[in-house]
């Protein structure tokens, strides 16, 4: 199979999906003639021209109000691009409020069909408010669905799905990911939403992990292997809803858990997957749940500063020792 | 435009609808019937009924809190408003938006219950009708504090620059629950706003329900040609409290009150009709009599309609219901 | 001692504060001669002036935003009063990036000496945005402190401890308590940030709440005792930083754990601290550890759903036996 | 107010030392010495440097994220601004803010990751000085883009309320991103958007340093005098891409970019200071030369600072530390 991007597969996905179905559409900052800051919406403008690929102006509740309006307002299917996930912030009430809310609050009737797509993580010198991971804000959000594509092949699929879905989609892009090579069909696939994949097998512990985060992952995992410790992997890539039933299924086999996430930890989203195994399989726990996580800091500028920040694999591998002894 | 007698009548019949039913809420406020925040538009009828009348049944309406009247006017049964607000499943919202009243069949798309969200769905809706196609417009009530919050600038903008068809129109009662438009604001007219968008702004006399339908349908015609936004303010009282907790002379003359009452919308239109020949006494009262009784019955299928069947609890969250998981506890 | 409200304990802990500092002053929307939606600011207009108690333009950001630039500045203590809690989701720029990483993206140097209070919770057909539980959106966040008191005695001496500290505290009041009575000290008194208070002993199980849920718990507590089963009841108060020493040790006595807020379940509250106690006492635990919370759905508004979508102390004892035996 | 000639050449060589500094740090992006985004201001020196040199050192400073010159107007070491860039410890946020720069013994409190967030800090800052009583001015850059986020609104209309001492200054070079001025507003002036809040607004040529200086001079006085905010605005132009990761000609003209290089604000001051006599070539050679030569120590300070300790990771995040509670896992 031909190999391309993550970019490059979110392209495709928003490509196929505007060909599809012309109520997708586009809006964010420099989308258009532009192509975004990290290329996905690269030729968009020029195939379904201004009309279907809005630049807007620099406000951000304006663009996710904008779409909740027009989705609610009937039968449009908006995808929209912040430009970095850090911005999130000044648009909590219409992601968190409006689109997570105005479908119970009204009854059920309309359906907020929109995509909010937001590049996220640290990648060298963002800062405090260039790097965040703010998935865990929306985690104890109710009425939203959100998906962290770790594959060129995941984040076509999911992408598709998460536009076809009557359901507002939290859509998060880790940045280092967009230069990701990976198989990726060229024709129509969808990614079922709410289910992990299992990306490695393993029988001593189980290492949940999402987004950029399940390659460092796999990479402590293939480590462990080598010095005699079977870990399993599971890539969750959809928070909400989590697929309980794969994390149960390892934890039984596995007994010992590792979460692993970029985001720093107190209430990060390890926080709610530890509980809900905690109150699931507590019989079959065999020792802690350990989360590793960035501390609870800002992240730092200086690349060096953030690189003793950010979790990696050998910071898993720590873990998984931990949780191994205890 | 030429204002006919059944324009006129329609008017009056839609004011003295809406203030019925908001003077009965009242009671029902009082009676532990109706929860939560009742914010009455009484005063605000020229306003509410002037501005929502020259919509179209598929025409977008989102309000702020002071949404009764219009919603009326939109043509939402009474039942189904009061309803809402007692918690009924007879509610336009099936009782769980309360204060939140909509009604998509209606084009009623609800109210944001952190002021100002409003002015960006508006915004949205409006980018749904020009996308379509269709001449549907847009229309976006909001009061002159709420023209503070930085949505009005994002959602007027966007609006502007795209030529949305939307209509935003300030009601504008000079106070922000207890706080004077003079203490938040340095200028007189959040019209005077649209400006810094390059579109038209337009104020009023917020207690003639002509100067307003009037105002608002030459706005609407110019949103459905596709020149896009404009802002029409009336100038208004509200005659009661905030909501029905506070009864708004804490902060406000007395003699403010009385000399707002002086202006009352209704009479105002009352004596219209009546001194130019339009319509006699006799008739006036036979409308009102209609509409109250109306009313009643109404207000009773809103008082028989049973709670919410408790499953309700868990519907509407999505679309696609198999996402929900709870987990083992509670 | 004499007996004051909860509402009223607020206002003397900001009069007194207002006296002691003149760098303290309070901005809100109709906090002035109004004195505040539910007369937490009563009487300060007229003893401070319109200069020290400033009424506000319906303007979220300018608040929040305007309350980290005066303390940035330089010595301002501004207590700023978000009208209801759920107005948090228009200004979580200002609280979660400004308040809470400008210290440290700024190499330490300003002190963002603010306080964010804001009534919380559901009393009745408030409906999904007038009745929220936000606290866990900022437990994610950092350089932030929290606070949840649940008792008159300790909302003055928390808010008054707060206000004093030189870091941005968010301070969540609930509505339904604003009106409980108690025993206040009519002089200067602080609640040490950072403590919880065991409510009630107990040896069987860990109940841990905060806000108006502790008034939930002792009451289960209570219930349980006359069936036989001794509960512990552990008002945390303060969420950043929680006391995990009195957690920790009083489950390290029973073993058991069940954790109540008001917020939905999913990435609440209990789900941090569910996370943390299995990571730090799964020697000690005997039985999972139960979330007793609201379902993830927005709030409905028919008080009679509002009803059973709340937590409450029948639902706490069901929690409290479940985990008993399992 | 006169013009001095020591004004002149102290404006002449701030805006040069803008410049070169931020040719150096160009290089220093290629060279993988300074990460993240670097956004150049040349091209914007005469409202940089004009509109930065009227503040006091007590004075408040908020800028966007072109903020380079500004800093160095304000009197932040090359070196500490270079350095920050580059993560050393040196750098006036200890390497821990990068594009976040700040001096608070300066007044420069920093800028806002989020665009737009810096308004109401700028307004809060401008709260601090009135409530104190001093004479202290706080100074907000913008870009005309982030005039369309809603803390803009939010923020000049709290200052204009409270007649705060906050001057507003648009740096106007008709991008945003990619994005065309005429993509997002229908207004030409963003300063006309000062009418909204009643407060003065002012647009002067963005690239006549002596022009900007003393349209935002009197600004200063005015907010000095307890007479409120300003909005001004020049017009201006990058010449550079937004950041450094891009080079801004795919959605420019070259011709465009071209002639505006040909206004280079800094070469028509120093033919103002040449035709009127006031200072001679060699004069303006002289400044030059020291004015590099300084920027190579400076540049060797910043190379030759350590990177932060490790420990520095985890301290600064609160006042009181005991807070820090990082539990077991990692
Ligand atoms: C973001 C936000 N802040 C505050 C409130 C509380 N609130 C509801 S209505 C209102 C006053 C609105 O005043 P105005 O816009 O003039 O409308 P009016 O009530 O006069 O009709 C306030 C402060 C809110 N709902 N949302
Ligand atoms: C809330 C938010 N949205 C988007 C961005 C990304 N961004 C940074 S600068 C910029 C363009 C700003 O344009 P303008 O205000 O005109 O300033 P200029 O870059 O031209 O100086 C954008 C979109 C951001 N930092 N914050
Ligand atoms: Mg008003
Ligand atoms: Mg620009």
């Amino acid at each position: 199979m031909r190999e391309i991007t993550y970019a490059e597969a979110l392209n495709e996905a928003l490509r196929e999906e505007m060909e599809r179905d012309d109520t997708v559409f586009i809006m964010g900052q420099d989308v258009g003639k532009f192509g975004g800051i990290f290329g996905v919406t690269k030729g968009l403008y020029e195939k379904f021209g201004q009309k279907r690929v809005r630049d807007t102006p620099l406000s951000e509740s304006a663009i996710i109000g904008g779409a909740v309006g027009a989705a609610a307002a009937g039968g449009m299917r908006p995808v929209c691009e912040l430009m970095l996930a850090d911005f999130v912030g000044v648009c909590v009430d219409e992601i968190y409020n409006k689109a997570g809310k105005w479908k119970y609050m009204h009854g059920g009737t309309p359906d907020i069909s929109i995509v909010v797509r937001a590049p996220m993580g640290a990648k060298g010198g963002g800062g405090s408010e260039h790097s965040q991971c703010p998935e865990a804000l929306f985690m104890h959000g109710t009425g939203l669905k959100m998906l962290v594509p770790s594959t060129p092949y995941d984040a076509k699929g999911l992408l598709k799905g998460a536009i076809r879905d009557n359901d507002p989609v939290v859509f998060f892009e880790h940045k280092l990911l967009y230069v990701l090579k990976g198989q990726v069909p060229a024709d129509d696939y969808l990614v079922p939403i709410g289910k992990a994949a299992v990306r490695k097998e393993g029988t001593d512990v189980t290492i949940l992990a999402y987004s950029l985060m399940v390659h460092k992952a796999i990479e402590a995992a293939l480590t462990l292997e080598e010095q005699g410790i079977s870990a399993e992997v599971i890539d969750l890539r959809s928070l909400i809803p989590l697929d309980l039933e794969t994390i149960f299924t390892s934890v039984a086999k596995t007994g010992r858990v590792v979460i692993a996430h970029e985001a720093n930890k107190r209430g990060g989203m390890g926080a709610e997957i530890s509980a809900v195994i905690s109150e699931q399989c507590f019989k079959e726990l065999k020792g802690p749940i350990a989360r590793v996580a960035a501390p609870d800091v800002p992240i730092p500028f200086s690349p060096d500063l953030e690189q003793l920040y950010l979790p990696n694999a050998e910071k898993i591998i720590t873990g998984v020792k931990l949780v191994l002894e205890k | 435009m030429e204002i006919t007698k059944s324009l006129m009548l329609e008017l009056y019949e839609k004011m003295l609808l809406n203030r019925i039913v908001e003077e009965e809420m009242a009671k029902l406020v009082i009676e532990k019937k109706i929860f939560g925040a009742l914010h009455l538009g009484i005063g605000h009828e020229a306003l509410s009924v002037g501005a929502t009348l020259p919509m179209r049944k598929d025409d977008y309406l989102v309000f702020s809190h002071r949404g009764v009247g219009h919603s009326l006017t939109k043509g939402i049964p009474p039942s189904q408003i009061v309803g809402e607000f007692m918690g009924r499943s007879i509610g336009c919202s099936k009782g769980k938006g309360g204060v939140h009243l909509s009604d998509y069949s209606r084009g009623v798309l609800g109210i944001s219950g952190s002021q100002g969200g409003n002015f960006v769905i508006a915004a949205g809706a409006g980018l749904r009708a020009k996308m379509k196609g269709t001449d549907q417009v847009a229309m976006c009530f909001f009061g002159e504090g709420t023209s503070n919050r930085g949505p009005f600038h994002e959602g007027v903008n966007m609006a502007a620059v795209w030529k949305l068809p939307v209509i935003f129109v300030c009601e504008n009662d000079t106070y922000s629950f207890s706080t004077h438009q003079k203490q938040v604001m340095l200028i007189d007219n959040v019209a005077d706003r649209a400006a810094s968008y390059g579109i038209p702004g337009v104020v009023v006399d917020g207690n003639d329900v002509l100067a307003v339908y009037q105002a608002v349908n030459q706005a609407v015609e110019r949103a459905r040609a596709g020149e896009g936004p404009t802002i029409i303010e009336g100038k208004t009282y509200r005659w009661c409290g905030h909501h029905e907790f506070e009864d708004g002379t804490k902060y406000r003359d007395k003699a403010e009150i009385e000399a707002w009452k002086q202006k009352c919308p209704i009479i105002r239109v009352e004596k219209q009709l009546i001194n130019y020949g339009t319509a006699t006494k006799k008739e006036l009262k036979q409308i009102e009599e209609q509409v109250k009784e109306n009313i009643q019955k109404e207000l009773e299928l809103a008082n028989n309609s049973p709670v919410p069947k408790p499953e309700e609890l868990f519907t509407d969250v999505y679309a696609n219901p198999e996402v929900f998981q709870r987990g083992i506890s509670l």
